[in-house]
């Protein structure tokens, strides 16, 4: 992948020299406003903005991850688009996608940082063994994981973060956390953090975001935890095309009971759908085809903070994480042994006052006559 | 037009029929408004069905309710957009697909004729030049298609 | 806890452990110091035992005599409405049948999500009826304490973070959930040292009642 | 020379809690129903007579002491002390306006037996000198006359004789092995000497062996009404040693409500031991002589009866179907008032208050509530089985201008015996 400086053709003169027909342009941006979540009554702002767009420069690091998140977008279910979106963009440096190695790679990552200082965009997927960690756990080039991080946002306009790993730590920072893993948006403090979770994120959504930055230049609106609100806005449950039957309390308890097969919620078997926020339910899966719920499976929750520590997949939402009767009842008995001690003390005290309780005499009565 | 029955719900055979989801009803209730605002201003709309949060059997359900009309179109560029009207005239399905006939997108369209269709005005205000430039490059004979 | 999800996901985790062992110790505690007390015996020679009649009351006095009915029914129609409400929706709520399930693997059959929801707002209106009725009538107004509101507070927070949570009032839906946990947790912890201990003790002053009076061969 | 003191009071207030007081208390939600069931609250609107309320210093004594919560209380300093004070202030809500009629134990939702805690809260309140006057001086007159009103046998003989004179039969005195010790009460000796006529009579008519006692007659016990174990034994013992030297086989308690449940409830447990004997009240014999046929009666009264309960007899110690077998036996007329047997409402005059001078106007306000109830069926006459019930009715019905004449069963019974010339001739 040859080293090159963001180019100075806008991404409508790119397109039309690729031979692109107006209505082919009217048709990409179609597809690009369903890919950004956004109306169709959006098209035409999207079409003039895109006219207008200069392509970013992207560097693409990768830390404590399974690669699954790179396998989502290269199985984006719209090629021809993302062929578009990776053609525009200038992915100057990844792992698995370059064709660079060792030192010349590394010289890739170095040279884009330079030439776009102050402009390129860095995507990071897997989590960062902390400041605190053994610097060990996880580098690239003899370099750390951390000290790559650093070095590398330092001058970039923004970070987005792809997959759960990168957003919150995701599996490497599960309990007991071994690597001490942490988050991007935990160690980057002073540039715009957009965290695209998911394990892996919807390869749709990661284009639109990289879509949207084209577009309009400017980082999408986010949620709490620094999500795009247009794919993450809404949870699962409220988008979920089964929701009438919760809505209805009609419930699948089992995976092969009547429920199940007549498709009804799947809350009782463990979904998260209700706390979870994504865009699974409308973009779906595979081409469209289909996504977990569909196929009869709960949602893990996967796009969320501590998944993995959340509790049982298959727990419903609402048991407790750790707590068990076992435990109840050792409280318990702690409770009577506490309370049988303190009202055995308390009697003891009462049966010496009784024992020494002065009857009352008619003398006394008389006194008060 | 048989791409068009493509579903957006798994082919997989199931034991029973679909349920019902009560998702359809909805969207023919905004495609009623989007028709009067159509024949009172002449605005028209677009509904992205990509972002309808439909169920297994959904959408076959909704091209049922809307039917199939008489204009079946196509379009050539960057793969194929195939156009299909429905039963109800100015409502149209528009499917966006790819070089390797992939949908990316599936719209209804509520309009006299479908955007896509229609020449963009800055290919039509190029039409003349155009014209000229196929009559001087082929002299007598017409330019081989290119 | 950074965020909503954390905030759920304590008041999921070590949250409720520290409750349930709040609640488990302090009741267990109560109810030590309660039959440990113990009774003197009694040498006065009975009509009637003591199980049976005891046990009747245990029931029967969770209908009110027609007469005190007639004299409070207000008093005694808002807290049956309410007490019922509460009980259903804890009970046959299906995300609470099920975290009942997962506790202590006793599972039952819970009502459609729209029958608890109504339940729930008519409890909501009760709720605020009793607090209603306890702030303008002169004997509750003279009786009540600060534990009588502040009890009635946690139970009302409780129910109508409930509600919210159920209608996804409150966004992001894992801080309304969270919320609404919370709240069930500190009833859980205030229980065993407020009025809230009657859930348990009421059963057993029903029975000493019943059995005071059965053996002197009154149903009470 | 002792004294009774506030460390006193405590020590009884904490000697008397047990496990129902404090299921009881940890039961309490603060519903205000009880104030539903209580005379002195309704006929007066005055919140303070709450029946619940009245339990605070006993509360108290449990939260502070007995319960972890309340210690732990202590520990910040907290807790709010149970004072000479309040005591002072309570002896009003204890006393002048209870008269542990226990209606509210039967209708608090959540079980507690308000009663039985009024009685264990007097304990205290006499240990720490604030009992009323005069149930102090009924209980000191008892000790040392035997009567709470200080009558002696010899007034009492005086009856005796005039019964003998009466009706030509002997009043047995002092008869060993006999089937039934009478009792009596001083306030039954004073007003209603009929009582003891007609038990002579029934007893002959029945032929059933009774006797008196020189060494007991008084039935009644202040200690009891006051709330003192000690004075309460002592008068029990008095019963006890009568019937131990009578050799007999059951003691009969009279036509008195708080007599009944002192000697067949409290008695046994005030001594520390089963009785040797069996305990009825009057009512109870009647009613099994009647089903043993050995009653005979003829006539009935036409005019409109009702009955009041008593509720020491009917609420706290389950007679209630043998008065109305009795009824009607005689009456031909009888209405029940509307909420009658377990449920009926007090006179207003027991537990203490009519001994008690002081709770003179209160006594007479609760009464309106029974007024009420016996205006709704408008009898012509009431039927009571207590002297102190019948006394309190009579004097309200007078204060209320309602010429409502109130009868005792016993002798209403008596009245109908069947002569026994006649039914020797049969």
């Amino acid at each position: 992948m040859p080293v090159r400086k963001t180019p100075d053709k806008t991404l409508g003169e790119s397109l039309r020299d690729h031979g692109l027909s107006r209505r082919g342009f009217l048709k990409f941006c179609a597809a690009t406003a369903s890919m950004m979540a956004l109306p169709p009554s959006m098209v035409p702002v999207i079409a003039a903005a895109l006219d207008a767009a200069r392509r970013p420069s992207v560097i693409w690091l990768s830390f404590q991850e399974c690669t699954g998140c790179t396998e989502s977008l290269t199985r984006s279910h719209a090629p021809t688009l993302e062929d578009l979106i990776l053609n525009i963009i200038s992915l100057d440096y990844h792992h698995t996608l370059q064709a660079a190695a060792g030192e010349a790679a590394e010289e890739a990552r170095l040279q884009a940082m330079e030439d776009n200082k102050g402009e390129y965009l860095v995507i990071v997927d897997g989590s960062i063994p902390g400041p605190d960690s053994n610097p060990g756990f996880s580098t690239v080039a003899g370099q750390s994981n951390y000290d790559i991080l650093m070095e590398t946002v330092e001058h970039a306009a923004a970070v987005i973060a792809v997959g759960t790993c990168a957003a919150f730590g995701g599996l490497p920072q599960a309990n007991p956390n071994p690597t001490g893993a942490r988050s991007v948006m935990d160690l980057v403090k002073d540039k715009p953090v957009i965290n695209v979770s998911g394990c892996p994120p919807i390869p749709m959504v990661i284009t639109g975001v990289l879509t949207h930055y084209l577009t309009f230049g400017r980082l999408p609106e986010l949620d709490a935890y620094h999500r795009p609100l247009a794919f993450f806005g809404q949870s699962i449950h409220d988008r979920c095309y089964r929701r009438p039957f919760y809505d209805r309390g009609l419930f699948a308890e089992s995976f092969d009971d009547e429920g199940a097969k007549l498709g009804w919620c799947l809350y009782r078997l463990g979904c998260k759908g209700p706390s979870t926020y994504n865009a699974c339910a409308t973009m779906k899966w595979n081409d469209g085809t289909s996504w977990p719920i569909e196929s009869g499976h709960p949602c893990l929750g996967c796009s969320e903070p501590s998944f993995w520590d959340a509790g049982g997949f298959y727990e419903p939402l609402s048991v407790p994480i750790t707590a068990t009767s076992g435990a109840i009842l050792a409280a318990g008995a702690l409770g009577a042994v506490v309370g049988g001690a303190a009202t055995v003390l308390a009697k003891k005290e009462t049966k010496t006052i009784v024992a020494h309780r002065q009857p009352v005499t008619v003398e006394e009565l008389e006194d008060k006559l | 037009m048989e791409q068009l029955s493509v579903t957006l719900g798994s082919k997989a055979p199931c034991a029973g029929k679909p349920q019902d989801h009560g998702h359809t009803l909805p969207i023919l209730h905004e495609i009623r408004h989007a028709l009067e605002r159509l024949i009172a201003t002449g605005e028209e709309t677009r509904i992205d069905l990509n972002a309808m949060p439909f169920g297994p059997g959904d959408l076959d359900r909704l091209r049922a309710w809307l039917g199939t009309g008489e204009v079946q179109a196509s379009v050539s560029a960057m793969g194929l957009t195939l156009i299909q009207e429905t039963a109800i005239p100015g409502v149209w399905l528009v499917d966006y697909q790819n070089a390797d006939s992939q949908r990316l997108t599936l719209h209804i369209e509520i309009a006299p004729v479908p955007e896509i269709l229609r020449p963009q005005p800055q290919d039509l205000a190029e039409a003349i030049a155009t014209l000229d430039a196929r009559m001087d490059e082929g002299q007598s004979n017409p330019p081989r298609p290119s | 806890m950074s965020g909503s999800m954390e905030f759920l996901l304590w008041t999921k985790g070590p949250m409720f452990d520290i409750a349930l062992a709040i609640f488990a110790i302090g009741l267990f505690a109560r109810l030590a110091e309660i039959f440990l007390l113990g009774r003197k015996p009694n040498y006065a020679e009975p009509r009637a035992g003591e199980w049976l009649p005891g046990l009747r009351t245990v029931f029967t006095r969770t209908i009110a005599d027609p007469g005190t009915f007639q004299r409070a029914s207000f008093n005694v129609v808002v807290g049956w409405v309410w007490h019922i409400g509460f009980l259903i929706a804890l009970l046959l709520f299906v995300p609470h049948a099920e975290l009942i399930k997962g506790l202590f693997g006793i599972a039952w059959p819970a009502l459609p999500n729209p029958v608890v929801d109504l339940v729930t707002a008519i409890t909501l209106i009760a709720l605020v009826a009793t607090l209603v009725h306890r702030l303008t009538h002169p004997v509750k107004q003279r009786i009540s304490t600060i534990e009588d509101y502040l009890v009635w507070t946690v139970v009302f927070l409780v129910v109508l973070t409930g509600y919210l949570a159920y209608h996804r009032l409150v966004n992001p839906y894992p801080v309304a959930l969270g919320m609404h946990i919370l709240m069930a947790e500190i009833l859980l912890i205030i229980l065993p040292f407020t009025k809230l201990t009657h859930i348990f003790t009421t059963f057993i002053a029903r029975w000493y009642n019943g059995a005071a009076f059965g053996r002197k061969g009154v149903q009470s | 020379m002792s004294e009774l003191t506030l460390e006193r009071g405590l020590a009884a207030f904490r000697a008397e809690i047990d496990a129902p007081t404090a299921a009881f208390f940890s039961s309490c939600v603060h519903c205000g129903i009880c104030a539903q069931s209580c005379p002195f609250y309704l006929e007066t609107g005055d919140p303070k007579y709450t029946p619940i309320l009245k339990l605070e210093p006993l509360r108290l004594v449990w939260e502070n002491e007995f319960t972890l919560w309340g210690k732990l209380k202590g520990l910040f300093g907290l807790q709010q002390k149970v004072t000479d004070e309040m005591l002072a202030e309570w002896e009003e809500l204890l006393y002048d306006s209870c008269s542990m009629c226990g209606r509210c134990s039967l209708v608090c939702p959540v079980g507690n037996d308000l009663a039985y805690m009024i009685r264990k809260s007097r304990e205290g309140m006499v240990q720490s000198g604030h009992a009323p006057e005069g149930l102090i001086a009924a209980s000191v007159r008892a000790i040392q006359t035997g009567s709470p009103m200080g009558l002696q046998w010899k007034t009492l003989a005086v009856q005796i004789k005039h019964v003998e004179d009466s009706t030509g039969m002997e009043v047995p005195v002092d008869k060993a092995g006999v089937d039934y010790l009478v009792l009596l009460s001083s306030m039954e000796i004073i007003n209603f000497p009929e009582y003891l006529e007609a038990i002579a009579k029934i007893f002959d008519h029945a032929g059933v062996t009774w006797t008196l006692s020189t060494q007991c007659f008084e039935a009644t016990n202040a200690g009891i009404q006051i709330g003192n174990k000690d004075i309460a034994a002592q008068l029990v013992e008095r019963v006890v040693a009568a019937a131990e030297k009578l050799k007999v086989a059951n003691v009969i308690s009279p036509e008195c409500g708080h007599a009944y449940t002192a000697i067949r409830w409290e008695g046994p447990n005030l001594i520390g031991r089963p009785y040797p004997f069996r305990v009825f009240h009057i009512i109870e014999v009647l009613d099994e002589l009647r089903a043993a046929g050995r009653i005979q009666t003829e006539g009935m009264e036409s005019d409109r009866l009702s009955m009041h309960d008593p509720c020491n007899l009917a609420r706290k110690s389950g007679v209630i179907q043998q008065q109305r077998n009795l009824m009607n036996l005689v009456a031909d007329n009888f209405v029940e008032l509307k909420e009658h047997g377990k449920f009926q409402w007090c006179c207003g005059a027991g537990g203490g208050v009519s001994s008690n001078e002081r709770a003179e106007p209160l006594k007479l306000a609760a009464f309106k509530r029974k007024k009420a109830q016996i205006e709704e069926v408008a009898p012509e006459r009431m039927v009571t089985m207590c002297a102190t019930c019948r006394t309190q009715l009579e004097e309200g019905l007078e204060e209320f201008n309602m010429e409502i004449p109130v009868v005792g069963l016993t002798e209403m019974i008596a009245d109908h015996l069947v002569e026994k010339e006649a039914r020797e001739h049969e």
